[in-house]
């Protein structure tokens, strides 16, 4: 079966790539397009580590097929810094050791600018709730938690 | 050893939160993890596995998977060596069934294809024909007479007389000293009662995945997130029957081990297709094949006694303790045994420990593998026997912990250690008196884990600009590289940010033992400082040539060369840096090495204390507070020793409230996704405290103990003492999940 | 002579002794010398063992010192997570 | 597998009718696309929805909402109108999943997927929720109840698909909730699940009550016992009793890894005092 061209924007360029129709938009981007950012951890929409925005809506992208990007805004975590310089997000993900495989990180920072970008004093509940579907076996989410709290505060203040 | 102490504030770099070295990729997704790797013409593999229990292969017919266009090549257990050596033919079986599939999930055959939908089509066209087998997944009723045996060639070891008939219970330990019933006499209180706990998974959330490359020459090279790439290098070579120099391993990012990534799985298959097929192969696991087939923890069925003097003073502890590890032979009993009562001291101790075969698949190591379900037994039973005796549990622990000198559960005599640090810190923290409402209850428990050195290799390298490149062969697995360049920064005089540390491979390096028993920032820090020294000691050597004095009359002080004494003459100190720009014409690069089978490990200790409420209708835990308290000898990065302390306790919580293996009637796992097997997710818990003891290890320059796993052992054991204290009833089974608790409640109105 | 220590199960295949004395200065020699004296521990000893010397646990160490004043102990090998 | 994104109703209906193999219809895609990963489904044909614009739409219709198929949770649950007069429903949907899962899972995929477990199922058959069927022969409106004939087993015949739910007016002194139970704080299916939805007149006495259970049966259901209960009492303590009485009794689930018959049937009760009591205070506090 022959397979199926997709136009799409992914962190503000324009893309194209062939699909086949049961492939999903994360193993259009991991393989197809060499975007490794998003991981799969489940492949089932259970961990969260395949975040990704789809028209400003955070999904799990091994849940959307890749035809269905056709026309549509993809940002990945590659697009997340502007060049060198990191989101506030990803900064104090390293000050607050929010990390330790680094595994779910990807995930986690885009579902957390996702929060921010739509709650921007979100309470330590909000944030919990919020980053459920992010699954993280190494940090116990105490320093995950902590560092979208902290970076929230520094946005407002900013 | 300890040269350096933190109560001589000598420590410059040590003990300092700086950026760890590979964060940069991590929060970009630069970083690139197993999965993550690609090699020019790779065929995609995948593993056929058996949905039976326990079968018999009458044959395997791959004609019709071969002959699918797309499809490079097929494997079987056939193509693998047939010699292979004794302690790798577990694993080799464990990878690929040899005549009989053993557990749901027992890989049978694979498959290498130029894309993932002929590979999935080409397993559907593997014809297997199985004769099944009568199964068993209860470690009880695999102990009983007519239980369907596992393997008719496996006797049990370690009984008095040698048994004639095969069985399911392949080993008998036991350790202790004195004479229980001795000691129970002296007893005038008594608490005995049996436990049960379910498997549990590591639950990393990165799935197995490899890409491996090898020639019929036998020469290949293989990419693969492992917490051990020398180990990984080994087992394949004697799988595959190839010189271990031949295949050379990477390892890459690891996303998340905990134990489970101490063993192999697709690794030789990965390496057999690629051999068969003649190109790269990369194989990645399903999370359904993550749980079906890889490392989970054993279940066990525990039986507990402990006796005390009515002033409190323990006489004697005994426990039996039977763990299934699964289809092959395994030795976490031994390790539950011997740490069960490690935290106390008794003149009368036994413990022994069934190691019982199953149709599951083979339990691989996780934190503290075998610890966690011995403490909740022994931990519950403590704070029973505590509030018996009209004595606070906390109170209790501290009567009965055990001291430098006291005579350990597992033998020797403890040596020093910060156990008693860790009660007294509990006692008088904060958390310890916050009231508590209604439903509501708090528990304490503590753990014990050993922590391990073993064989280790690093290098250091010191660059022309005076920048200096550290080697280790210990796969980090949570910010050790950070650590690294820590040690080497504080040993060398030069900033952290000089120092930068790779996780080399194979061919880079001597061997170096896997990551796994707390070991690589004692092991391969302490082989760094080594090396470090090493270095040192030519950069002094080559001051002297600059300067014309004896090597004797420079010393190292603070990054920079200087003349030992007023005698050796006058010059200005030299750094690293001026040194090293020199090396060219002072005798070439300088680098330092340490190669050693690390001694000195110094075991560590916890207290942790968590509050919960339990609704009274549903049987639901919600972990209110949680704090723990860890010995971590010196903590050379403080924020990631207290991650080790939150993400252990909160793999404890898991384990404790919801995480379990559900088997049905057919043998086969019901719950092989993270939608069923339930790991706890952020909304689930509360910021997790930590207090870090640091009681230095004598056996480390500065005094650093292993961490990571100790923080897993006591959680279990806490929840059941603060669940049983909120409803009135003691929960003896894990996981205390909403119908159990519920059913406990109800039972007790009863 | 040092004292050498067994675990539980170790009773069995040492004619129901608790401690074994042995001539040894190292690990290696104090192997040798268990074997020779007990041959039923040979395969235990064979298949990797630790041992703790004064509380410090010892892995695959043939060279490591012993001597009379130490407090030796046979343990299993240990593997960890 | 082909996959065709028409931009009408009418196309849809033809390709779905049109297919001779297995079509399945994806709107979130949360449910369809775990199956087919799993090789529990394997469709010939996937029709994607969301390219008709009037299946995002959430219309006002005679002083109730029309709820378009392609609606994802996250678009529901920001709609002040529709959580105002239907917070049990809203709740009920917005429990579904993750955040990641809310972007894309719809109500309507949640009715059709036929679990007996879905969330917004029981709070919707308590609201007297009304599916609208288009197929080749037309369209049907169908309570929401009858949709699913079994677990994973519907009562749509080929070529059919729902194209919108509509949740009919509120009266005043009015109001529902939904309760469901779950292991954990998020991210788990359903263990049992309950609807209610109550009117009360003047006086503050329960004039009409549906209430709904998930997740203890083949299918989510309505306990007219447990309406009996509440209708014409204050739901006190005592009617509440009787209501957690009838749906405990109601309740005939099966042993699986998610829960006990024990454990369901007793919680089946638990969740509808609660539930009854939720709707119940703002049904009075909204008069």
């Amino acid at each position: 079966m022959s397979q199926i061209h997709v136009q799409t924007t992914i962190n503000g360029d324009e893309t194209e790539f062939l699909c086949d129709a049961e492939e999903t938009l994360l193993d259009a981007l991991r393989d197809k397009l060499g975007l490794t950012g998003a991981k799969e951890g489940c492949g089932t929409g259970d961990c969260g580590a395949c975040s990704v925005t789809v028209d400003g809506r955070l999904v799990c992208s091994c849940l959307v097929l890749g035809a269905e990007a056709q026309g549509r805004e993809i940002t990945t975590i590659e697009g997340m810094a502007n060049g060198d310089e990191l989101h506030p997000l990803q900064q104090k993900f390293l000050d607050h050791a929010a990390l330790q495989c680094g595994i779910c990180t990807p995930g986690f920072l885009v579902a957390a600018k996702a929060l921010l970008d739509h709650t921007p004093d979100p309470t330590e509940t909000e944030v919990r709730y919020w980053l459920a579907g992010n699954l993280c076996r190494c940090t116990g989410y105490d320093k995950i938690i902590r560092a979208v709290m902290d970076t929230a505060a520094e946005m407002r203040g900013a | 050893m300890l040269d350096k102490t933190a109560d001589n504030g000598e420590f410059k770099y040590v003990g300092t939160r700086p950026q760890r070295p590979d964060g940069l990729d991590k929060v970009t997704g630069r970083a690139r993890f197993g999965a993550d790797m690609v090699m020019p013409g790779m065929l995609v593999g995948k593993v056929l596995r058996s949905p039976h229990a326990h079968a018999k292969i009458k044959s395997i017919d791959t004609s019709a998977a071969e002959a699918l266009k797309g499809v490079k090549a097929v494997i079987t257990a056939d193509d693998f060596t047939i010699d292979v050596p004794e302690a790798e033919y577990d694993t080799m079986v464990n990878c690929i069934a040899h005549g009989k599939v053993l557990y749901d999930g027992h890989g049978v055959a694979a498959v290498a294809a130029t894309s993932q939908a002929i590979a999935n089509k080409a397993l559907k066209l593997i014809k297997v024909d199985y004769e099944v087998l009568p199964h068993v997944t209860d470690v009880e009723e695999a102990c009983k007479d007519d239980a369907p045996l596992l393997h008719d060639n496996i006797f049990t070891e370690g009984l008095d007389e040698a048994p004639t008939t095969p069985s399911n219970i392949s080993g008998r330990v036991q350790f202790g000293h004195g004479d229980v019933e001795k000691g129970f006499a002296d007893a005038d209180t008594i608490v005995e009662r049996k436990f049960r706990t379910e498997a549990t998974h590591q639950g990393y959330i990165e799935p197995h995945a490899c890409v491996g490359n090898l020639s019929a020459d036998g020469t290949g090279e293989l990419w693969c997130c492992t917490q051990g790439h020398f180990m990984v290098r080994n087992s394949c070579a004697a799988i595959l029957g190839i010189d271990i120099s031949r295949l050379r391993v990477t390892a890459s990012e690891i996303g998340g081990g905990f134990g489970g990534k101490t063993t192999i799985f697709i690794e030789p298959i990965a390496l057999a297709l690629s051999r068969k097929a003649g190109r790269p192969v990369k194989v990645v696991m399903t999370r359904d094949e993550v749980f079906r087939a890889t490392g989970p923890t054993s279940s066990a069925s525990m039986w507990i006694k402990i006796g005390a003097k009515s002033d409190g003073t323990i006489t004697a502890m005994e426990g039996l303790l039977k763990y299934q590890g699964g289809a092959f032979k395994g030795t976490w009993v031994s390790l539950g045994c011997m740490t069960a009562f490690a935290c106390y001291r008794a003149d009368h101790m036994k413990t022994v420990g069934y190691d019982v075969l199953v149709n599951r698949p083979r339990a691989a190591a996780y934190r503290a593998p075998g610890a966690p379900m011995a403490a909740f037994a022994v931990e519950s039973v403590v704070t029973e026997l505590a509030e018996k005796l009209g004595i606070d549990p906390l109170e209790f622990r501290l009567q009965n912990a055990a001291k430098e000198g006291d005579q350990s559960s597992y033998g020797p005599k403890h040596r020093a250690h910060g156990l008693i640090e860790t009660l007294e810190t509990a006692k008088a923290h904060a958390h310890y008196d916050v009231p508590l409402g209604p439903n509501q209850g708090r528990g304490i428990a503590c753990g014990f884990w050993f922590n391990f050195g073993g064989e280790t290799s690093t290098s250091l390298n010191i660059g022309a600009d005076g920048t200096v490149n550290i080697s280790v062969g210990t796969v980090d697995v949570g910010g050790s590289r950070a650590s690294m360049c820590l040690m080497v920064a504080e040993e060398l005089g030069v900033p952290y940010e000089k120092v930068r540390c790779v996780v080399a491979d194979t061919s880079s390096l001597g061997h170096n033992d896997t990551t796994d028993g707390s070991r690589t920032t004692f092991a391969s820090g302490m082989a760094l400082i080594l090396s470090a020294r090493d270095a040192k000691q030519k950069l002094c050597a080559r001051a002297a040539k600059i300067w014309e004095i004896p090597e004797e009359a420079v010393e190292w002080v603070d990054g920079h060369a200087r003349p030992a004494g007023p005698n050796a003459g006058e010059f200005d100190p030299m750094s690293l840096a001026e040194i090293a720009g020199k090396a060219e014409t002072t005798g070439g690069p300088i680098a330092g090495h340490h190669e050693y089978n690390a001694r000195g490990a110094g075991v560590s200790f916890a207290t942790h204390m968590v509050d919960t409420e339990v609704d009274p209708d549903t049987g639901r835990v919600t972990v209110l507070r949680y704090t723990v308290i860890q010995d971590a000898g010196k903590a050379v990065h403080p924020a990631y020793v207290e991650g080790q302390f939150q993400g252990g306790a909160v793999q404890g919580i898991g384990w404790a409230i919801n995480e379990e293996y559900i088997y049905g009637e057919d043998g086969r796992l019901q719950n092989p996704g993270f939608l069923d097997y339930r790991i706890p997710v952020a909304s689930d818990l509360p910021m997790i405290d930590t207090v870090i003891i640091e009681n230095p290890n004598k056996g480390h320059p500065y005094g650093v103990r292993g961490v990571g796993e100790t923080s897993i052992v006591p959680p279990m054991a806490a929840i059941a003492n603060s669940v049983s204290a909120a409803v009135g009833v003691r929960l003896t089974e894990l996981p205390m999940s909403p119908p159990r608790v519920l059913k406990a409640m109800d039972d007790a109105k009863a | 002579m040092v004292k050498v220590n067994l675990w539980g199960s170790l009773k069995a295949r040492a004619g129901g002794r608790n401690a074994i004395e042995v001539e040894a200065q190292t690990i290696r020699q104090m192997f040798r010398a268990l074997g020779e004296e007990e041959p039923g521990l040979v395969p235990v000893l064979e298949t990797g063992i630790s041992v703790a010397i004064d509380g410090q646990i010892y892995r695959d160490d043939w060279f490591k010192e012993v001597d009379e004043d130490s407090e030796i102990y046979l343990l299993p090998r240990m593997e960890g997570g | 597998m082909r996959f065709e994104a028409p931009s009408t109703v009418e196309a849809a209906v033809s390709l779905l009718a049109a297919e001779s193999g297995m079509a399945r219809v994806l709107a979130g895609g949360t449910d369809l696309l775990v199956q087919m990963k799993s090789g529990m489904s394997e469709p010939d044909l996937v029709v994607d929805i969301k390219r008709i614009e009037a299946l995002h739409e959430i219309t006002e219709e005679d002083g109730g909402y029309r709820i378009g198929a392609a609606v994802p949770g996250i678009c529901l649950g920001e709609h002040e109108g529709v959580k105002t007069a239907w917070p049990g429903v809203v709740e009920g949907t917005e429990l579904i999943g993750s955040t990641q899962i809310q972007g894309r899972a719809t109500m309507v995929g949640n009715l059709c997927n036929c679990s007996p477990a879905a969330d917004s199922v029981p709070a919707m058959a308590a609201a007297g929720a009304v599916a609208r069927v288009t197929g080749p022969d037309g369209t049907r409106d169908v309570p929401v109840e009858q949709i699913a004939a079994g677990p994973g087993k519907s009562n749509l015949a080929k070529g059919e698909m729902v194209e919108s739910v509509f949740l009919p007016a509120r009266p005043a002194h009015a109001s529902d909730a939904y309760l469901r139970f779950i292991p954990r704080t998020e991210m788990d299916i359903a263990v049992v699940g309950c609807g209610v939805n109550l009117v009360f007149d003047q006086d503050g006495l329960c004039i009409e009550a549906r209430v709904a259970l998930g997740a203890v049966a083949a299918r989510v259901f309505i306990v007219p016992d447990a309406a009996e209960a509440l209708v014409g009492t204050q739901v006190d303590d005592a009617a509440l009793d009787a209501l957690a009485a009838a749906c405990s009794a109601a309740a005939t689930p099966i042993d699986d890894k998610r829960g006990t018959v024990e454990f369901r049937k007793k919680v089946a009760g638990v969740l509808a005092r609660r539930a009854a009591t939720i709707a119940r205070d703002r049904a009075k506090g909204s008069a």
